[in-house]
């Protein structure tokens, strides 16, 4: 264990390393990296301690920029690789980068064995529906009909969404973010940091070279607040640049329907409560897409649970509460005889 | 179909197998169904005969199928067992005494026991079903099939119930102790205690019913050798102890002391354990021996598939940790992409390739050496990395340690062959004492005084390992070229020439800090060199050493470090008139050596899944040196 | 294409093939196996149109037992195989057998993919809790403590839920049985058969020689009624012995509850009517677990759209249309000089 | 720090390559930021020069970022150039002209440029922030850092910027314009028409003010030569025409022509193409030329990652049609446990492996031939399969055809290598008539009289293919070994060595149904033989056939099939005094030609991701025949 005594606070710049960012102009990925290193700056993370895993991806280059430890690893493994970072050594804070591609496609099968098992990591995915590093191929998060250049009449598959992918993996925490929305990244980065379990977090980023304005309908700030809804634990799920938009169920179904308060009746006592620990809630929240509805944002989920790790080491311990073992009696344990 | 006949195992002309003249030693094969409970059968008639100071050998032979149905020929399970009054190196060639349990076990076997050998059936189990389950139109007791063989017919399964009655088990349960009867008589062949049988039985099922009739059906078949009811029928044998160098001793199987290789090894390099891996057959027993010994600072952690294991073993080693991984065959296959990460970003790393038979699934319960190409070769671009390989149960143990102090002195993943003959084989085994190794303790980097992550020790090309938690050492590696010295992202030509370079340089030097290449028996140069690598090393000692003693100029050359290769191997061969490679491939070790030494050699290669036997590599020099 | 002119009604008995069934005595493959050969005698499937394709454990010898085609592939990649199978010849009747480990465990990212993709293909996960094939490790559906050979102490793992990872994967068709069950499981394959798209059936199966009973507390005759629950479209989730057990919706929550009719002031009216087009409805039911809650078998979730396979087809076709491309002409496409 | 320079490129003793002799042809290299439009300002003059008929190579060389931020050393885009007056089959070594967009541009390409060769300079670029930007401490204009060159300094931006001013486009769109300014420049250079370019801004923007402005900026370019208002500083050359063998041509890359290949191949097979991949550099366009060819019966799957690329191939071939898969470094290695699938199972598969630089990531933009091993022996088991590689773009498409012929034929898979450098590479290509190729329809079998699935054709020893969905013919395959003839699962040890022996035969039976290798120049036996193979073909022939012209006694021999290779291979060899292997990897071909001849080889070896240059191929040839 490194506790260190820290001698001052630490600004975001000291966790900004001396490589040059090396993304396209305006890609949403230099918002993102300027929000984590503030907000690891605020929640007094320490660089020594600090791990970032990344795999491969515009997304993945990340660990390069930071002023921690850094492992740029393989396409899709990142998961993989932190969870035998995070086992090794629990006192670490690991965090992972990566994009919707390296988590969705390649990676898919690293992600759901990481949230079930739930190691103690902050899994930031980068989600630009493309393949942004090899040049525009779309990925699992892209829209159907998306046209690129492997799919030219159009893709024909269906997209998951990578938080209702999240929840069937039995992961405990749920947040979504956007790129350019720096302060609320930031609350949901601290929030991820404090879960003592897997967090995932899916961050909404403008491809400016290869989908650009993907997420306009939602993200511009004409239709911002209209189309999205900061979700807070406790709090009435309440939405609209004059907050009179809302969310309740809809009467009678397992559905959830967006309403406005003073018309057809609905008053704000109709509107739900965010529960962030209700699984049910959370997966009808994830789902919601503009336009019909707004997207949630936010801390959508958090219902902690031990964390991998420590129940591993746990065992260790628990071995090791008798002695650490003797090589030389085990090796002699069981049937031995001598000869003379 | 006549399953599992290996015909080639010392034939004679008219196809059944020699009888040979090695009055110092006896080859016993048990063979039964699946649920018979044979490997335990050997397993204790193994410690039994070490505990005589016997040396031995053993070869379990399981079926692929878990537990096929009853009576057929797939579900045959295997154990044989060489024992001796010399040094014992290999499970041997045909049986000299195979006892069958069933109708199917004798089926897949008896063509392999020497003509003139003994077969001992139970004729409680030949019934019609069984027979025709078996494959066989005709009671082979009858047709003259076993005609060449002594056999002896025993109702063992009656005697077993009739030994059991007194006690208050089921049917199915005193039978189940059948092979605990067939214990009895064996170890009354061969003049061994009971004792330490009786002991494992108590410790095992407590002071029960079941214990008692366990021990009561132990016995019986004891007795019925000694009251030689089959009016001394049944040879006794008893074989002379064996000068063995004095020590304390055990049997250990090869995935045993491999497994225990790398804990010595961690504790040697003074560093904890973080053992990732996925099940495969033959690999998963390392798994769980090691899982039980959290209590030398192991952890293992059961990945999603071997690529996970791969990578989260990396992670393990990136926090200074000593990062383990094991699988076989198509498992091995899966980790190549992590293997080339831990090159590149020169971590070390161990991958345990406990070879299987046969491309893509093949035959996972059967033995080969075919992974020297995918572990010296099989990367994408050059990526150079040392590959070992263990010779015997016993020398997993050692093999395992070099392991780990090459992977973590050279900061380089290492690939350590074992197979699926040596993992599951057991031998004696004179147990090393802790304080007779050389300890090579690890030490991470904690200056931050010109820290440079690829910066490199002047003697080993090795860069620092540091632990992530470390201050001021903060740093990122990846898998892109990176700039000598500093590791930055590197996209400069002359620089991806300097670091290939380098990291050919550092394996490369690896040459000069193992031992020279030796030669097991016969002279430094001479007329032809058998050389061979892992688990063939029995049959090839025991072939050279007769040869030898029958006046051939043959010596023995078996090769530990395939990658790099000693300093004075190309040499040594080059001593040599000719050279025979001798291994259970199509020629991988042939080509290895074609290509890196330019000379002649030529390759005795088998690939059946099964061990090569001495008679074989005896043939094979025959043919080299008699013409 | 292949249509084939039927001679006469197949019998079970014509979808065994020649080879020695090798699973261990006693395991419940065996009724699986014979419940596939019944339903596809009875739904009128033709052995030259029907393949199966498998990855690698016990459950994947399946193929080698039937009289169809079949490709037993490697561990986990059966359905990525079936995808190029589908892909391929949209024809074929494609059914997919894997293991726990097989399917969830190595397999999980191709899962994930073919079932958003929704490849018209039936797969049929075995679940015995267990890796048998390999001697009885832990899987990733093993409850938490299982103790195995790689668990001495016991797995630390969270399982995972094979049919809320399907949901999570946007699966439009999931199911559930029972390996002993033949008719219930005879009308889910023939369900999963008529839905075109990814079907998705989780058969719970004893394993008897590692695992044997870990399903005891609900498939054992004497406790059936109480903890199961068969559901059918349109019909009330109703169950138990007397037939007076029921699911509700627990009042004001996004909740079921498992009620009795007549106690507690609740009515028949009180019970949920299964919808099986409801995804919501479907997270709850496959999320309940003995002994607290009956565990929902049938047809949990069917919402078809269309299948990939068919869509690919169609833009190859689409191309097609004005006739098949010809070589020369590519060749001679774009800038050519000619050298005289 | 000095990136992507290659000072190993024709280098005199001082540092600055020497100027070379060679007349007939010219080396120009354009360089600039990503956002420059450099690749396809390198294109349209290519095209522009094949359509004078001259003869022409092109190496178009990107930067590992997306689109880096500007001005950087690392956000670089290039484009070489060579063309003559004769054959060219390189994109030559030094550039004898650099026209450098920014000083970044300059800053990375200035050193490998000839010494007194020509540097063209766009000065409205030379601003403060730009040279720091590059590493310029001091404007290398003035400190005397390009005293060995001639240098034209323009201002091109400007004079881009007022020759848009009529049309009604943004400052940003006219500056996006400087490419065609330069193009016309250099158009007027060597005396191109801009027709074609002028037709494919037309085309590409239709009547719109971009348009216009696009071509009023090639035009003006092309008069600024012509006025000479530098007075002719700017020399201008004229090439004579080369004589090409009359016929249609076309400027093709590797990319291209691989797959146009693939599905020529398809037809000749008579089968339908599905292929299945995964992104990555630099494989990708062949899945985008590909899904752009629907209506040639072709279907396309981007995958979720190379496994199941693969596996999904695999599946398609198993319904009888064309499964073909491609991919790069990591992502082969991704595909071996599936490839020892097809091998297992017989059957067809095309996997393609355009190689780049480095092991793990690597240099992705680099390029290297550095998977032979892999792909040779890269597999657990023996797991034998043929290997092809493809030497020049248009080769591709000869080599592709003959990867499904032998797939198809042997009813196994096949790798095809090409690499980075000739994917992307583009050169004139006499365009092939599909009727001068002899069509080999496949049989899909469909008699139920005595069929077996693992029965084999006398000849090929090619198993029958069967399509599921054909009556009567149902069976099983799998990776478990397989019983010969009926293939159902077999344990039997003498069924897996003579199935492993099948395997092998089979392939190795291929050498007799390929061309005998043959010599490229040079005589059929003498003192040196340079082997290559794969993209070294260019340079390799190039400086064999100049050293050729200065009497030496060299030859070149290139090889297309390196598994298995030609059966005249060997010997010819051995009619060469001394061979040697010139390759872009660490000695891949030559440690494996080692392997398969008993003969000493040596190796001009060089793995900085950047193609062989004609002058080190010679310095190496003589440093062997001048001794
Ligand atoms: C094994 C392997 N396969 C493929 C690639 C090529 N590759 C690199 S990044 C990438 C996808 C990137 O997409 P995403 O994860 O969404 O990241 P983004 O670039 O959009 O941030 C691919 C296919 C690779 N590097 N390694
Ligand atoms: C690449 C690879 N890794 C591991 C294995 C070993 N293996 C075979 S089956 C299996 C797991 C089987 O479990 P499951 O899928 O649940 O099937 P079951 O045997 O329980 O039916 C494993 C780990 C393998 N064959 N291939
Ligand atoms: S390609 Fe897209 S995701 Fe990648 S750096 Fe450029 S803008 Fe960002
Ligand atoms: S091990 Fe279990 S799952 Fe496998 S065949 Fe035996 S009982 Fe069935
Ligand atoms: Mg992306
Ligand atoms: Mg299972």
């Amino acid at each position: 264990m490194n506790v260190q005594v820290e001698p001052a606070k630490l600004k975001a710049k000291d966790f900004a390393s001396d490589q040059e960012v090396r993304w396209c102009p305006g890609c949403g990925d230099y918002a993102i990296l300027k929000a984590v290193q503030m907000s690891l700056a605020n929640m007094g993370a320490q660089p020594d301690n600090t791990v970032f895993v990344s795999g491969i991806g515009c997304a993945a280059r990340f660990p390069y920029y930071m002023e921690t430890y850094g492992f740029h690893t393989i396409h899709g493994r990142a998961p993989a690789v932190a969870s035998g970072v995070k086992i090794a050594n629990p006192e670490l804070d690991v965090w992972v980068v990566s994009g919707d591609g390296d988590a969705l496609s390649i990676g898919g099968n690293h992600l759901l064995h990481l949230l079930r098992r739930n190691v103690d990591v902050q899994f930031l995915l980068f989600n630009n529906e493309i393949y942004g590093l090899t040049k525009g191929q779309y990925s699992p998060t892209s829209q159907a009909g998306q046209k690129s250049p492997s799919t030219p009449q159009g893709s024909v598959d269906a997209p998951i969404d990578a938080c209702t992918f999240a929840l069937g993996c039995n992961a405990r925490f749920i947040a979504r973010g956007i790129d350019i929305q720096a302060k609320q990244l930031g609350d949901i980065f601290t929030r991820a940091q404090e879960h003592k379990g897997a967090s995932f977090v899916e961050i909404i980023q403008n491809c400016i070279v290869f989908n650009d304005d993907a997420f306009a309908h939602f993200t511009e700030k004409s239709v911002a607040k209209e189309t999205q809804i900061h979700v807070k634990h406790g709090e009435k799920l309440i939405y609209g640049a004059d907050g009179n938009k809302g969310i309740r169920i809809k009467p009678g179904a397992f559905e959830l329907e967006a309403v406005t308060i003073g018309e057809d009746g609905v008053t704000e006592d109709d509107i739900l409560v965010h529960d962030e620990t209700n699984r049910v809630l959370a997966n009808l929240l994830v789902a919601m897409k503009p336009p019909e509805m707004p997207i949630a944002l936010g801390v959508i989920y958090c219902d902690p649970a031990p964390s991998y790790e420590r129940a591993v080491q746990a065992q260790v311990e628990a071995s090791m509460a008798n002695g650490a073992g003797d090589m030389d009696k085990l090796l002699r344990s069981g049937n031995t005889w001598t000869v003379s | 179909m006549n399953l599992q006949t290996d015909p080639s195992q010392g034939e004679s002309s008219d196809g059944a197998p020699l009888s040979e003249a090695d009055s110092d030693s006896v080859v016993v094969r048990f063979a039964g169904d699946s649920g018979d409970g044979i490997q335990l059968l050997g397993g204790q008639f193994s410690q039994a005969t070490a505990l005589d100071n016997n040396s031995l050998a053993t070869f379990p032979d399981f079926p692929a199928e878990i537990r096929a149905p009853t009576g057929t020929t797939y579900g045959v399970s295997a154990f044989q067992i060489k024992f001796g009054s010399r040094h014992i190196r290999t499970s041997g060639d045909a049986p000299d005494v195979l006892v069958a349990l069933n109708p199917a076990a004798l089926k897949v076997n008896y063509e392999q026991v020497l003509r003139g050998g003994l077969i001992i059936l139970d004729t409680g189990s030949f019934g019609e079903r069984n027979l025709k389950k078996a494959g066989f139109e005709v009671d082979p007791r009858e047709d003259g099939t076993l005609k060449e063989y002594r056999t002896i017919e025993i109702d063992i399964s009656a005697l077993t119930l009739e030994a059991t009655k007194p006690f208050d088990v089921t049917q199915k349960e005193a039978l189940r102790a059948k092979n605990l009867w067939t214990l009895g008589l064996v170890d009354w062949m061969y003049g061994r205690s009971l004792d330490a049988t009786e002991t494992f039985i108590t410790r095992k099922f407590g002071d029960s019913a079941i214990s008692q009739a366990n021990i009561a059906a132990l016995k019986a078949g004891h007795a019925y050798g000694e009251t030689a009811e089959v009016s001394g029928d049944i040879p006794q044998t008893r074989l002379g102890e064996v000068k063995f160098e004095s020590g304390e001793y055990r049997l250990v199987s090869g995935a045993e002391a491999l497994s225990w290789g790398l804990v010595a090894g961690c504790k040697l390099a003074g560093i904890d354990m973080t053992f990732c891996s996925y099940p495969i057959t033959p690999s998963s027993p390392i798994l769980h021996i090691l899982s039980r010994l959290k209590n030398f600072g192991v952890t293992t952690f059961q990945a999603e598939d071997e690529i996970a294991a791969a990578c989260s073993a990396l992670g393990a080693s990136y926090t200074g940790k000593m990062g383990i991984t094991a699988s076989s065959g198509p498992g091995i296959a899966l980790k190549t992409e992590a293997i080339g990460l831990a090159i590149s970003t020169e971590l070390p790393l161990v991958i345990v390739d406990t070879q299987r038979a046969g491309q893509s699934t093949g035959l996972p319960t059967k033995t080969e050496q075919s992974d020297l190409f995918l572990t010296v070769w099989g990367r994408n671009a050059d990526a150079p990395m040392p590959v070992l390989s263990a010779r015997s149960p016993g020398d997993c143990f050692e093999t395992a340690i070099e392991a780990v102090r090459l992977a973590t002195k050279y900061m380089t993943p290492v690939f350590l062959l074992s197979d699926g003959y040596i993992a599951n084989a057991a031998e004696p085994w004179l147990i090393p004492s802790m304080s007779d190794y050389e300890p090579f303790p690890v030490s991470h980097r904690t200056d931050p005084e010109g820290f440079q992550p690829f910066s490199r020790d002047d003697e080993t090309l090795a860069r620092p390992w540091v632990k992530p938690g470390t201050p001021g050492l903060m740093h990122r590696i990846g898998g892109i070229e990176k700039a000598d010295g500093s590791g930055n992202i590197s996209y400069d030509p002359d620089n991806h020439q300097l670091m290939t370079d380098l990291r050919f340089a550092k394996i490369d030097g690896i040459a000069n800090d193992i031992p020279a290449q030796t030669v097991e028996s016969g002279a430094e140069k001479g007329k032809l060199a058998v050389v061979g690598w892992g688990s063939t090393y029995g049959p090839i000692n025991r072939a050279v050493t007769r040869m030898l003693a029958e006046g051939y100029d043959v010596s023995h050359i078996h090769i530990r470090h395939i990658w790099p290769l000693p300093a004075n191997l190309i040499d040594l061969l080059h001593d040599f008139d000719e050279v025979l490679v001798a291994e259970m491939n199509k020629g991988q070790m042939l080509t290895f050596l074609r290509s890196q030494c330019g000379r002649p050699i030529e390759g005795h290669l088998k690939v059946n899944g099964q061990p090569l036997t001495i008679h074989e590599v005896q043939d094979a020099i025959r043919a080299r040196l008699d013409k």
